[in-house]
C-alpha cells in the first residue's frame, strides 16, 4: 500500500467523513496507508505541508491563500474539501430562544485569535448583520483556543464562540447554551479542505485519486447513515468522549448540514471566503481560484463513483 | 499493668530502638517524635490538599468542571488504566524524553570534551554557546517543527534542544575547572592529552557529570511535553491538549498529575544510577 | 658528579597585564645521592626551579641538565611529589599507586607485586582495597610517596609535601621518609617553609632571594648525630638551632 | 623604508603595546594575534551563518518562505521600528518579564529564608518543594489562565511559577551550606539568629543569590512567552502567534531573533548588576 | 584563684546511628592570667572543651565555672578565635573589627577609635579601609585577633589559630600574640596540635587523653628565659627539648 503522510488541523468531530474514511477502511480499500497526526493549529498543519512533513493537510484554505499570495511557489493546491460550513457556535449565559445578532449590541464576546479562520467569519457574519467589531460589541480575542471555554465558564464574557465538542458539553452543564450557528450565518464556504503541494500533485496523481475517492465515499456514507451510526463509527478516534455528547455532537453538525455531499470545492465558496479574509484586513488581492484550487480529481472521484 | 501502660511501654520500646546508652534512647526519642511528627504533618497537608480539593469541588467553591477533583481524577486513571489508554500515553512521553535525554547527555558530553581538548575552539564558539543557552528554545518550537516535522523526531528535538546547551556549559566548566595540581600529577608521570582526560578528567568530573544530567532529565521531559503540546498524536503532552481541545479537564489534570509523578521518579532514576557509578564517596 | 645541575637559569612567565620574572641566573647543582632543600620567601621561584627540573616547564635562557644532558621534556628519571596527597578517591589505594605504570603501559603481575611490597613497607599493608577517604591523611601521604617511588626515580622532587599535614603526623612522616631516602640512595630537591624541616632532613639548604629567584646563602647542614640517623635526633642536635636561627635571620620575613 | 614594511612596522608596534620587556612583547603579538585571529572567525562563523542563510533562501535551497532571510528580517525590523510596534511588542514582553522576576526573586528569596530559619519547616515542605521542582509547569498554563485570569496577570503568573521554585532551591541550598564556622563565629560574638542571618548567611550568599536569578531571568522570560502564547494582545510571543497564524513567517523569525538577543540582554543585566553588588571579589 | 574550672565534665554528642562521648570526667582550672594549652589526639575533645567554656554548648554532666560562677550561654567575658580568620570578603578590615560590636549595638565613634589603635598596634596601620583579599594570611589573623580583643575579653580562647598559615609567619604570629597577650594580662587557653608552640607560649600544658577526652597528664612549663620573654629564646632555652620530648612521647600517637 502507498504511504500518505495526512496531517489534520485538529482532532474534531467536525471532520466526520475523515474518520468514517479511516475506521470503514475507505482509504485501505483504495490502496492507502494513511498516517494520521494532528498538528494542533492550521499554521503548523501547513507548515508540515511546506516542509515535506506531511503529504496532504486538512486545513482551512485560507493558509494555502496566505502562503501563495507570500510568493511561495510550491505551494498548497486545495483538491478535496471536506466542510461546507464554518464548525463554530456562539454560546450566551442563558438559554435565548429569541436570539439575534442585534442582542450582542454592548456586550462581550469571547472570539479567537485574530487571523484564524474562526475569529473571521464571525467578525463578517456581525459585520454584514449591521454589528460593527469591536464598536458595537467587545470581542477579546487574547485567549489561546484551549483556554477560551474554561475562560468563560470561569465567568468571563457574555458570549462565546466555540466549536463542538464544546458547545455540547458547556450545555451539558447547564453553563452556557448555543443561541447561533455560525455554520448556518456564514452560509456555504470551504471551511475545510484538503490539500497538497503542488510538486506533490504533480507527482503523485495517482494518490491523490485515490485519496479524494475514499474521501468522498465517507462523504456519501455519513449523508446515508444516522448520528448514531456515524457515532458508533467513529468512535475510537473519540474514545474519551462520553457516547451521549458524541451522538450530540454528530447530530448538530448533520444537522445543519456541515459536510460537504462531494469534494468539489466551487469556485464562488472560494470568492466568498477570500471576501470574509480581506474584510479581517488579511489579504490585500483575492487569489486566483484556479491558482490554489484544482477539482480535477473530485470530478473524478464523483464521476467514478456514480 | 494497665493497658495505657503497656501501650507506653511498647511505644518506648520501638521509639529507644537501636540505642547504645540511656541519654542516646532519650535522644533517639526526641529526634524519633520529630520525625514523626514531620511525616505527620505531610502527610496531613497533603490529605487536606486532597480532601479540601475534593470539598471545595463538591461544595463548587472551585469549579469541579474546571479544576476536577480527587475522585474523579482516580477515576480517570483508573478507567484509562483498564483500557491500557494510559499506559501507552505514558509510555510515549518516557520514550520520547528517554531518547532526548540519551542524545542531550551523549551530545552534552562529547561537544564539552571537545570544547576542553581545544582551547582554541572553546573561545571561538564561547558566545555563541551563551547565546543559545540564553535563548528560549520553546520560543523555537514552531521553527523546530518547520525543520525537523511533525512527528517524534521534532519531540525529540525540542527535548534535545532544551536540555544539550545546559549539559555542554556545566559539564565543559567543570572540565575546564579540574585541579591544576591533579593534572599536573598526571603530567609528571608522563601522560599525554587523552590520558589525563580518560584518567584524571572525566573521572574527577562525574558527580558534575551527574548534577548536568539530573537538570538533563527534567529539561528533557519538559521538552517532551513542550513538544508533544506543538505536534503529536499520544504522549501526555498531547493528552494535556487534547483535553484542553475538547474541554476535557479531568483529562487535563490527571495528566498533570501523572506527569508531576513521572518527573519526580526520572529525577530518583539518574539519583540512583549515580549513587551506583559515584561508589568511591563516603 | 653533578646529578641535576642549573646553569645560569632565567624563568619569565609572561600574561597580558605583566611579565613575572620567576628567576634569574640561578645557578646551583645538586650532587648525586644529596639530599637539598629549597627555602624561600613565598612566590620566589621555588616550585619554578622543581618544574624546569621535572621537564614541566623549558627555562627562557640558560639550562637545566640532568647527567649532564639538558632536560627535555618530562625526564622517566624523575619523581615529583606535590603539597597534597590527590590520590583519586575513585581508585583503590593499589590503583592509585599504580597509575603511573597504567599511563606507561606497564602494568605486569610483577609490577602489581611490587605495588603490594611498598605498601606493605610503608606500614599500609592490607590497605591495598581500601579507597583513600577511608585513610588518614599521614596515610595517604606515604600512598602518595609509593606512587612516586614505584618507578625508582633517580632523582625525587619534593614541594611541600608535609605541609597540609597536621603537626604529629608531619613531624612522623618527616623521619620515614628521611630514612626510606637515605636507604635507597636517591637524588632529593625538597621545597619547604619549615626551616625545622630542611635542616633536620637535609645534606645542604639553599636560600632563596626573594622573586626574581637566585641563590642567596647555602649552608652544608652538618650535625652531630650519635648511631642511627633520625630527624628527631637530627633536631636536637647541638647545631640545629644555630643553622636554624641564621636560616631564619637570612630569611627575615615581615608577615 | 617601503610602504610594506612601514606597514609592518606600525601593526608591530600595535601588537607589542603595553609590552614591559622585548620577551614580553614577543608574548603579547602572539597572544594578540591569536585574539585578532579568535575574534575574525567568530565574525567569519556569523557572516557565513547570515550570509548562507540569505543565499540558501535566495537559491531556494531552503524554502524563503519557511525561514525568511536575514534581509527580509532586517527589513521586517526597520518597518516595524517605523510606526512603534516594535517596540511596543518588546517593552510588553520586557515589562511581563521583569515583574515575574521581581516577584519570583522576592518570593524565592523569602521563602528560602523562612525555610532556613525553621530545620521543622524546611523539612516538612523539602517533598513537596521537590514534585513543584520536577513538575513541568508549563503543562499548567490553561489552568493558571482560569484561576489568574485572561491577562497580563495571568502571564506574570507563568514567568513567577517557572521562576520562582529553582530560586527557591538554589538560595535555601546556599543558604543551609554556609560555613557553620562562620556562623560559629558570630554566635561566639553574641549575634541572635536574625543578625546571623543578616550579617553572614546573606551576604555570605550574595554570589548564590545571583546564580539563581540569571537563571531566573531566562526562566521569566520563557514564562513570559509561554503565557503569552496562551493569552496576549501583544509582547513577542503573540507576535509569534499572530505571524504563524497569519503565515507571515518574517514575522516570527524576526521575533525569535529579538527574542535571543532581548534573552542575552536580560541575562547581561543581572550580570552587571552582580559586578556592581558583589564588588569585594578580586 | 581559679578563672576556668571543669568540674567532672562529661559530654556526649548523639546522633541517630551513635553516641559519641567526647569527653568524661574532665576536671582541670585555669587561673586568673594564666596561659594554658591543651594537646592531645585528634578528636579527643579539646573543640568540645572550648565550646563548654564560651556557652556554645552546655555539658551533658558535671560543671563548668567561670570566676565561680556557672556558664549559662555565650559570655561576654569570654573572645574565641577560630583556626580560620573568618574575615568577611564583604567588609573592610575596619568593619571586621566592628562587627562585634555592631551585633551588640555598641558602635560609637569612641570603639571606632579604638578599633583604628588596634590595628595600629598590630602593625596594620594605614589597611583599615582595605578588604580581606588584600591581605597576607598572617595580617588576616591578626586582624581576628583584634576582632576578639576589641571587647577586652578576661579570657580567651584559641582553637589552632596558626596552624592554617605558613611556617614563617606562624612562628612570628605566635611570638606577637604571646607578647600581646602577656602584656595584656588576660586568662588564655590554646588548642594545638604543635607541642613545640604548646611549650614556647604556655605557663601549663595539659594532655588529654584518646576520647573520650580527660588530663593525661599536666606540664608545668618553667623556661630559664634571660630577658624580656619571646617564643623563639622559648624555644632556645634549655628545658625546652625536655618538655617537647615528654609530650611528644605522651601523645604517642601513630600516624
Ligand atoms: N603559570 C604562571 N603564570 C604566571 N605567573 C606564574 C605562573 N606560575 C608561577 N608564577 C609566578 O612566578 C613566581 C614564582 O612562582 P613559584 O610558584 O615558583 O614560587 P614558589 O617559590 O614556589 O612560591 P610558594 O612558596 O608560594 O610556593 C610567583 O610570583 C608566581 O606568581
Ligand atoms: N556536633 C557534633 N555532633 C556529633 N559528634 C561531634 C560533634 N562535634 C564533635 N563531635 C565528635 O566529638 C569528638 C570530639 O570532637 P572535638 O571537635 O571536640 O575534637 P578535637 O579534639 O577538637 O579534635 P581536633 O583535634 O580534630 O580538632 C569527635 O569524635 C567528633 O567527631
Ligand atoms: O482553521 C480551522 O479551524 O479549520
Ligand atoms: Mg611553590
Ligand atoms: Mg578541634
Amino acid at each position: 500500500a502507498t504511504e500518505v503522510r495526512l496531517n489534520e488541523v485538529v482532532h474534531s468531530i467536525f471532520y466526520t467523513p475523515q474518520y468514517v474514511a479511516l475506521h470503514k477502511g475507505f482509504f485501505k480499500q483504495e490502496g492507502l496507508k494513511v498516517e494520521l497526526s494532528t498538528a494542533w493549529g492550521g499554521d503548523k498543519a501547513a507548515t508540515a505541508l511546506m516542509s515535506d512533513h506531511a503529504d496532504i493537510a486538512l486545513i482551512g484554505p485560507e493558509p494555502s491563500i496566505y502562503i501563495y499570495q507570500r510568493g511561495a511557489d510550491n505551494h498548497p493546491i486545495n483538491f478535496a474539501q471536506l466542510t461546507q460550513k464554518a464548525g463554530s457556535f456562539l454560546l450566551a449565559r442563558e438559554p435565548m430562544p429569541d436570539f439575534m445578532l442585534e442582542d450582542l449590541r454592548g456586550k462581550k464576546v469571547i472570539g479567537n485569535r485574530p487571523g484564524g479562520a474562526p475569529e473571521m467569519v464571525m467578525e463578517y457574519v456581525l459585520r454584514h448583520n449591521g454589528i460593527e467589531p469591536f464598536e458595537d460589541v467587545q470581542i477579546n480575542t487574547s485567549l489561546d483556543f484551549s483556554a477560551n471555554a474554561p475562560a468563560f465558564k470561569n465567568g468571563l464574557g457574555d458570549f462565546v464562540q466555540l466549536f463542538e465538542p464544546k458547545a455540547s458539553k458547556l450545555e451539558k452543564m447547564g453553563a452556557g447554551y448555543v443561541v447561533a450557528s455560525f455554520g448556518e450565518l456564514g452560509g456555504k464556504v470551504p471551511y475545510t479542505a484538503y490539500m497538497a503541494c503542488k510538486d506533490y500533485i504533480a507527482d503523485n496523481p495517482e494518490v491523490i485519486q485515490k485519496f479524494t475517492n475514499a474521501v468522498y465515499r465517507a462523504q456519501k456514507w455519513t449523508y446515508d447513515h444516522s448520528a448514531k451510526e456515524i457515532a458508533e463509527v467513529i468512535k475510537p478516534s473519540f474514545s474519551e468522549l462520553e457516547d451521549d455528547i458524541l451522538v450530540k455532537v454528530v447530530k448538530r453538525y448533520k444537522g445543519q448540514n456541515t459536510w460537504a455531499h462531494n469534494p468539489i470545492l466551487s469556485k464562488s465558496e472560494l470568492d466568498y471566503w477570500q471576501d470574509i479574509i480581506m474584510e479581517a484586513d488579511e489579504l490585500d488581492k483575492k487569489v486566483d481560484y484556479e491558482v490554489i484550487v484544482d477539482t480535477k480529481f473530485a470530478e473524478e472521484a464523483v464521476k467514478n463513483t456514480e | 499493668m494497665s493497658m495505657f501502660e503497656r501501650i507506653k511501654a511498647v511505644l518506648n520500646k520501638y521509639l529507644t530502638k537501636d540505642s547504645v546508652t540511656d541519654e542516646h534512647g532519650k535522644y533517639l526519642k526526641k529526634m524519633r517524635l520529630r520525625k514523626i511528627s514531620i511525616n505527620t504533618l505531610q502527610i496531613l497537608i497533603l490529605a487536606a490538599l486532597i480532601i479540601g480539593w475534593q470539598l471545595a469541588a463538591k461544595y463548587k467553591i472551585v469549579d469541579p468542571f474546571i479544576t476536577s477533583y480527587p475522585s474523579q481524577i482516580i477515576k480517570t486513571i483508573y478507567e484509562m488504566s483498564l483500557n491500557g489508554e494510559l499506559f501507552k500515553h505514558i509510555w510515549v512521553t518516557v520514550y520520547e524524553t528517554l531518547i532526548g535525554f540519551l542524545l542531550g547527555a551523549t551530545g552534552g558530553l562529547v561537544i564539552a570534551s571537545i570544547l576542553w581538548w581545544s582551547d582554541y575552539l572553546s573561545q571561538i564558539f564561547e558566545p555563541f554557546i551563551i547565546v543559545l543557552n540564553a535563548l528560549p528554545k520553546m520560543a523555537l518550537g514552531p521553527v523546530l517543527i518547520i525543520w525537523l516535522g511533525n512527528g517524534t523526531i521534532a519531540i525529540i528535538g525540542m527535548a534535545l534542544l532544551i536540555s544539550i546547551i545546559v549539559t555542554i556549559v556545566m559539564v565543559y566548566n567543570g572540565f575546564k575547572e579540574t585541579d591544576q595540581n591533579k593534572i599536573k600529577l598526571l603530567r609528571t608521570l608522563g601522560a599525554d592529552k587523552f590520558q589525563i582526560f580518560k584518567k584524571v578528567v572525566l573521572p574527577d568530573n562525574l558527580p558534575t557529570i551527574f548534577g548536568a544530567l539530573k537538570v538533563n532529565i527534567g529539561l528533557s521531559l519538559v521538552g517532551t511535553i513542550v513538544g508533544e503540546f506543538l505536534v503529536s498524536e499520544a504522549g501526555l503532552g498531547y493528552l494535556i491538549v487534547y483535553g484542553g481541545q475538547v474541554f476535557k479537564l479531568d483529562l487535563v489534570m490527571t495528566s498533570v498529575i501523572i506527569l508531576s509523578v513521572l518527573a519526580g521518579l526520572l529525577y530518583y532514576l539518574v539519583a540512583w544510577l549515580e549513587k551506583k557509578i559515584i561508589n568511591w564517596e563516603e | 658528579m653533578n646529578k641535576i645541575q642549573f646553569k645560569e637559569v632565567g624563568m619569565k612567565y609572561h600574561t597580558v597585564a605583566e611579565e613575572t620574572e620567576a628567576l634569574k641566573d640561578l645557578s646551583f647543582s645538586v650532587e648525586e645521592n644529596e639530599f637539598v632543600s629549597l627555602v624561600g620567601p613565598s612566590g620566589c621561584g621555588k616550585t619554578t626551579a622543581l618544574s624546569l627540573v621535572s621537564g614541566l616547564l623549558s627555562p627562557t635562557s640558560g639550562q637545566v641538565t640532568i647527567d649532564g644532558k639538558r632536560v627535555k621534556g618530562i625526564d622517566e628519571k624523575v619523581g615529583y611529589m606535590l603539597q597534597e596527597d590527590y590520590l583519586f578517591p575513585w581508585r583503590t589505594i593499589l590503583d592509585n599507586i599504580l597509575i603511573g605504570l597504567e599511563v606507561k603501559d606497564e602494568l605486569t603481575a610483577k609490577s602489581r607485586q611490587k605495588a603490594r611490597q611498598l605498601l606493605a613497607d610503608y606500614g599500609l599493608e592490607g590497605f591495598a582495597d581500601y579507597y583513600p577517604t577511608q585513610l588518614s591523611g599521614g596515610m595517604r601521604q606515604r600512598v602518595a610517596l609509593a606512587r612516586t617511588l614505584i618507578f625508582e626515580p633517580e632523582i625525587l622532587l619534593l614541594d611541600e609535601p608535609f605541609s597540609a599535614l597536621d603537626y604529629h603526623t608531619k613531624l612522623t612522616l618527616e623521619d620515614e621518609v628521611a630514612q626510606i631516602l637515605r636507604n635507597k640512595e636517591k637524588t632529593v630537591v625538597l621545597v619547604t617553609h619549615d626551616i625545622a624541616e630542611a635542616v633536620a632532613m637535609s645534606d645542604r639548604v639553599l636560600v632563596f632571594t626573594e622573586r626574581p629567584g637566585s641563590i642567596k646563602e647555602e649552608y652544608k647542614i652538618d650535625l652531630a648525630i650519635s648511631g642511627d640517623f633520625s630527624t628527631f635526633k637530627a633536631r636536637e642536635a647541638e647545631e640545629f638551632r644555630y643553622y636554624f636561627n641564621s636560616i631564619w635571620e637570612e630569611l627575615d620575613v615581615y608577615v
